[in-house]
């Protein structure tokens, strides 16, 4: 005779740095590794968006199996063990978030996010403390053209986040990326000033699940753009729960 | 089109074949018409009707002959007599020579290693049928394998049979056909979409374009035997724009085949459906890449996202999608006619069937072949290419473009199949392969090859975006004789990085060429980097106050 | 670091505002404590003027802005054993390297024609000016750096805790004191 | 202009919007058609300009965003006016182990325009492309659509100057 077991039907046992933990199946590995207070880095992923999985920082390791997996958009599944810290991840996230700083001009010292922003935090966190690739120092222009907001193109990290949430949660898809590769940017809408935008809606989302200074309020000295992100968990049980 | 019909047009356009004696045909693929072919069949045309024969001398255009080098080329049909490098002016010579010996000054021998030693299954009508004529492709056993599906076989014995074959992706990556098929099978019921990647990126390599420019139907064909096997009725072609003649043919055998009933509803009077849709590239690489592929088929920007889930299951417009590339679908005709346990009977224990080559740099013969699996990259290069041109000495070959690498002499004897080249530091590949001598420096090589990655790469994902980007500066500033010791350790650590975090495989393969040429010609990046040492060995003299 | 004898500390000050110096002033009545374990042999604080041949720690305040300045950073490479990048701007270029997207002619320009107070001096000094390098540059772009403490200032307790770590033989690690920016 | 509720006009009667037109039709104003539609847009009129951009996205109901991201994605796609006469040179592998950059350099020192720009006389538009196809007669140059194979900067330098004296 067997006991029947109280777990429910769907959810099964894995392991995260050799924690046991439980999963239920439809999670990613990042959702279990939250629920279990693991902490995965990531700057592209925000919960309440689509994901993206441009970063490259969730990226985690299955014992088992040689290539490298996104947490953020790779299903847990049953027993699998996953490694989120090893020392190869650690040198691998450094480089990458190295590649970030090197890509625009990311100046702390002088910018309204300092000590708000997600990407001076992840480099402080991750123990980055210089960056060796080249910097690249390209020319990049501030649009100020918005009487509230402004969109920094030398602090973006092209996340996309404020893309999705523009698109997925305001509705008005005014943001957009144009070009490809390095020469990628973030647009409104036929790339023009964001202040001559017909579709912008200032409802100022994009600005506040922006990560870095590129998208701030105006009229905020350095260090003054604290972020306000409670809306998107909000606006998304608000959602589930309207029929 | 019924079976009957289908039967009885093929013997009927043999017999009227057959009627003629001489037949000139005229290579009209994209190499050829380059260099004047139009002109040459228009001669010929002429000159055959000023001496009013007609009906004994057609004259015909076809595709692809394979020696690219040494166009326009016409051949006098059955007599198999090759002419090169042929003028309007030699028009003449040519019809009136058809009964005699050919004319010497611009005869092409067909009996050395060129055309001996290749194995034609992809290319079989390539420079033997009229493309833009749906009969020439029916009299040469033409939707026979589609017929043959479709009246005397079930979808999962036509998976078998791909199965049994052996064939694996020609696109690059070399995943068997048949499990691919197997799963989009199996991926429930309802709408599905069979899609033939014609996006040929690689630089150096035309083996498509060829192949759809000088045989269109064969392609059609393979879809629709795929889009049986796998429960689809939809399929669309997603070819690059650069390629207008293979885009006109494609459209013209597309409205030829719906015509005759070959492609459409209710095919040979049975319940399958099958239609065709042409999609353009606009220009990007990455959308080989089969999700980014698909985003572009749906008007988005071509970005990959993270796989899985995977488009046999989630693909286009999020239904089960059967991706294959040309050359795939140009070989399952002839497995179906043939049986799958012919077609695994040629080539290696692991490597089943031919590839086609489109062989191009410094060799002597350039233009597209096709080999068993298994034949050495020497014989490729020095039998069938002819070796290097001017003297020179061969230094490497470059297969699998910029997700590939450069082989150096010490493996030439390696056969050539998806394993050894992988071994070896390079890939199959969609089958590119640019011989290089002397006079190529590997450095300038990995350079050129990582620009066209960074060029390329999407932007989407952080090490593909900027590592890209950074691998080309170091390699500039080394190829410029500017680099250090350290330059080319921050090279090799960020291959490392690039290749394990990016997102797909534009980016996971962009460090092979640099690698390849690190593990085999290192020393040129050493001897660039101790020449730029020394003219900076300079110490600073003096003093340091405030 | 050698038992026998003071290790011998320097400062510098390329392409910066100072504000590192001040914030290593800012160790405040440890700076006595620890003045009684090093030398400082050069220092925009101390007095003597050339730079001397066997230092064993260096730091590097500011970018490498100025021929000059990568000219001192050459030399001060060649003789010091421990070479540090102290704050954001010799770490990572920081606010000197806002510049970099301009040419320097164009910067001169700008400084001494366009912004000129007096019509009487509308062109770049031909004198006493060091010249621009292209870019601003962080000091590990241009010479080898053997330790890293960032900060625009790194904190007191940062740079003491380094220091201090070094004199007791150990590699420090910064990183959970200071950060990017302030 | 925001057009999402009233049907979009074309931007001017000029005939050519009517092929842009069928092709969305043919297409059933599906906002998958984009890029097909852009294709027609832009062999119709040789460039993709503002006007145009807007009517497709208002048309196939795609944000503007969209339609620029993807009409700045895929390298086909140009936002400018092509020169009267344009000199592609390819630069896939074969040609440029054979040299294809040497014709590039010629080209763009003699007439003053680097690789993607036009002569400022407006007649001469320098491109490059990502392999022709055409491998076995690298280096190879497509003048105004014509696919010309094995050359040297000089003698593509000679086509030129015909198309800059004409």
């Amino acid at each position: 005779m067997t006991v029947p077991t109280i777990v429910p039907a769907q959810s099964f046992s894995m392991k995260i740095d050799g924690i046991d933990v439980s999963a239920r199946a439809g999670q990613t590995i990042l959702e279990v590794a939250q629920e279990n207070g693991i902490e995965i880095p990531m700057l592209c992923y925000v919960e309440g968006l689509s994901n993206w999985g441009g970063c490259r920082l969730c990226l985690v390791e299955v014992v088992g199996q040689k290539k490298l997996f996104p947490a953020c958009s790779t299903a847990a599944s049953e027993d699998a063990q996953v490694v989120t810290n090893s020392e190869r991840l650690q040198r691998y996230r450094r480089t990458i978030l190295e590649l970030i700083f090197s890509e625009r001009n990311h100046v702390c010292a002088v910018c309204v996010s300092n000590g708000h922003c997600e990407l001076q935090a992840m480099a402080q966190k991750l123990g980055m403390t210089h960056i060796h690739v080249p910097y690249r120092f390209p020319s990049h222009d501030v649009d100020s053209s918005h009487d509230r907001f402004r969109l920094d193109q030398n602090r973006c990290i092209l996340c996309t986040r404020c893309v999705r949430v523009c698109a997925e949660i305001e509705g008005a898809a005014t943001k957009g990326v144009s070009g490809r590769g390095i020469e990628s940017l973030i647009i409104n809408d036929l790339k023009e000033a964001w202040g001559d935008s017909q579709t912008c809606t200032s409802c100022s989302k994009c600005v506040h699940v922006c990560p870095t200074g590129a998208l701030v309020e105006k009229g905020t000295a350095a260090a003054e753009m604290a972020k306000r992100r409670q809306f998107l968990p909000y606006l998304t049980v608000m959602r589930e729960n309207t029929p | 089109m019924t079976p009957e019909e289908l039967r009885h047009k093929a013997a009927e356009e043999r017999t009227a074949q057959k009627r003629y004696k001489h037949c000139l045909n005229v290579c009209m693929a994209a190499g050829c018409m380059s260099s004047g072919a139009d002109q040459v069949k228009e001669a010929l045309t002429s000159v055959v009707r000023r001496y009013g024969m007609e009906e004994e001398v057609p004259v015909r255009a076809v595709g692809c002959m394979g020696l690219c080098s040494a166009g326009p080329l016409v051949s006098v049909e059955p007599k198999g007599v090759l002419y090169q490098e042929v003028k309007a002016e030699d028009a003449s010579d040519i019809v009136t020579s058809v009964n005699d010996v050919p004319v010497k000054r611009i005869h092409c021998p067909t009996d050395t290693p060129f055309f001996t030693r290749q194995k034609k299954i992809v290319l079989e009508n390539c420079g033997k049928v009229d493309p833009e004529r749906l009969e020439d492709y029916i009299a040469a056993d033409g939707y026979e394998a589609l017929l043959k599906v479709l009246t005397e076989m079930k979808p999962a014995e036509v998976v078998q049979q791909v199965t049994i074959s052996g064939l694996r992706g020609r696109g690059g990556a070399g995943f068997p056909t048949g499990l691919k098929w197997g799963t989009v099978s199996k991926a429930g019921t309802g709408q599905k979409y069979v899609i033939c990647n014609a996006d040929e990126g690689d630089p150096g390599a035309f083996m498509d374009r060829a192949v759809l420019e000088s045989d269109p139907h064969r392609v059609l064909e393979g879809m629709a035997v795929a889009g049986y096997a796998v429960g689809a009725d939809r399929g669309y072609i997603y070819i690059r724009a650069e390629y207008p003649l293979a885009i006109k043919r494609l459209r013209l055998a597309i409205r030829q085949a719906t015509r005759a009933g070959l492609l459409g509803n209710q095919i040979f009077g049975t319940t399958f459906n099958f239609n065709i849709e042409l999609r353009l590239g606009a220009g990007a690489f990455v959308c080989g890449e089969e999700t980014a592929l698909i985003a572009s088929i749906e008007g988005r920007r071509g970005l990959p996202r993270p796989r899985p889930p995977f488009p046999a299951n989630y693909g286009l417009f999020g239904r089960p999608t059967l991706i294959n590339n040309v050359e795939t679908l140009a070989n399952i005709p002839t497995i179906i006619r043939n049986g799958g346990a012919w077609f695994a009977s040629i080539g290696t224990e692991k490597s089943k069937g031919t590839k086609v080559f489109a062989l191009a740099g410094r060799v002597q013969n350039t233009g597209l072949i096709e080999v068993p699996m298994g034949v050495t990259l020497r014989e490729i290069i020095f039998d069938i290419g002819g070796g290097i041109p001017e003297g020179k000495k061969f230094k490497a070959v470059q297969t699998g473009g910029p997700s590939g690498g450069c082989i150096p002499e010490q493996h030439l004897d390696m056969p050539v199949d998806y394993e050894s080249l992988m071994q070896v530091g390079s890939i199959m590949g969609s089958g590119g392969m640019i011989v290089m001598d002397e006079t190529s420096n590997m450095v300038d090589v990995a350079r050129f090859f990582m620009e066209f990655c960074m060029t390329e790469s999407c932007g989407k994902c952080v090490p593909c975006r900027v590592g890209t980007y950074q691998m080309h500066e170091l390699l500039d500033r080394i190829h410029r004789g500017q680099g250090t010791p350290t330059d080319l350790e921050l090279l090799k650590e960020l291959c490392d990085v690039v290749k394990n975090t990016s997102l797909c495989g534009l980016g996971q393969t962009s460090p092979n060429p640099v690698l390849s040429t690190l593990r085999y010609f290192e020393h040129e990046y050493q001897e660039l980097i101790a020449a730029a040492n020394q003219a900076h060995a300079a110490t600073p003299a003096g003093e340091v106050t405030r | 670091m050698s038992a026998n004898r003071k290790p011998k500390v320097a400062t510098v000050w390329l392409d910066g505002c100072s504000g590192c110096h001040m914030s290593f002033l800012d160790i405040d009545e440890r700076l006595v404590a620890l003045s009684s374990l090093i030398d400082i042999v050069y220092s925009p604080v101390v007095d003597p003027k050339d730079f001397p041949t066997d230092v064993d720690v260096t730091l590097v305040e500011g970018a490498v802005s100025s021929e000059e300045d990568l000219h001192k950073i050459q030399v001060i490479r060649q003789r010091t054993k421990i070479l540090i990048s102290l704050g954001d701007c010799a770490v990572t270029g920081n606010v000197p390297a806002m510049r970099n997207s301009y040419e320097p002619a164009e910067l001169l320009a700008r400084a001494y024609v366009e912004n000129a107070q007096s019509p009487d001096s509308r062109q770049p000094p031909t004198r006493g000016l060091p010249a621009l390098r292209p870019k601003a540059q962080p000091v590990h772009e241009l010479v080898k750096v053997d330790l890293y403490l960032p900060g625009c200032p790194p904190p007191a307790d940062a740079i003491h805790f380094v220091v201090a770590e070094l004199l007791a033989g150990r590699t420090p690690d910064p990183s959970q004191l200071t950060r990017f920016g302030r | 202009m925001i057009q999402a509720v009233d049907k979009p006009q074309p931007p001017s009667d000029d005939k050519r919007w009517k092929i842009v037109d069928a092709t969305m039709r043919r297409n059933g104003h599906d906002r998958h058609a984009l890029i097909e539609t852009l294709h027609t847009v832009q062999e119709s009129f040789g460039f993709l300009d503002e006007e145009g951009l807007r009517y497709v996205a208002n048309s196939l109901r795609v944000p503007l965003s969209s339609v620029y991201g993807v009409a700045t994605f895929y390298h086909f796609f140009t936002l400018r006016p092509p020169g009267a006469h344009t000199c592609v040179v390819c630069t896939g592998t074969a040609c440029y182990i054979k040299g294809a950059m040497k014709i590039v350099e010629t080209v763009s020192q003699k007439y003053k325009v680097r690789p993607g720009q036009t002569t400022p006389d407006g007649k001469v538009s320098l491109l490059t492309a990502r392999c022709l196809g055409s491998c076995g007669l690298a280096p190879a140059v497509v003048f105004d659509g014509d696919v010309v194979g094995k050359l040297a900067g000089p003698q593509v330098a000679e086509r030129i100057e015909r198309w800059v004296k004409s």
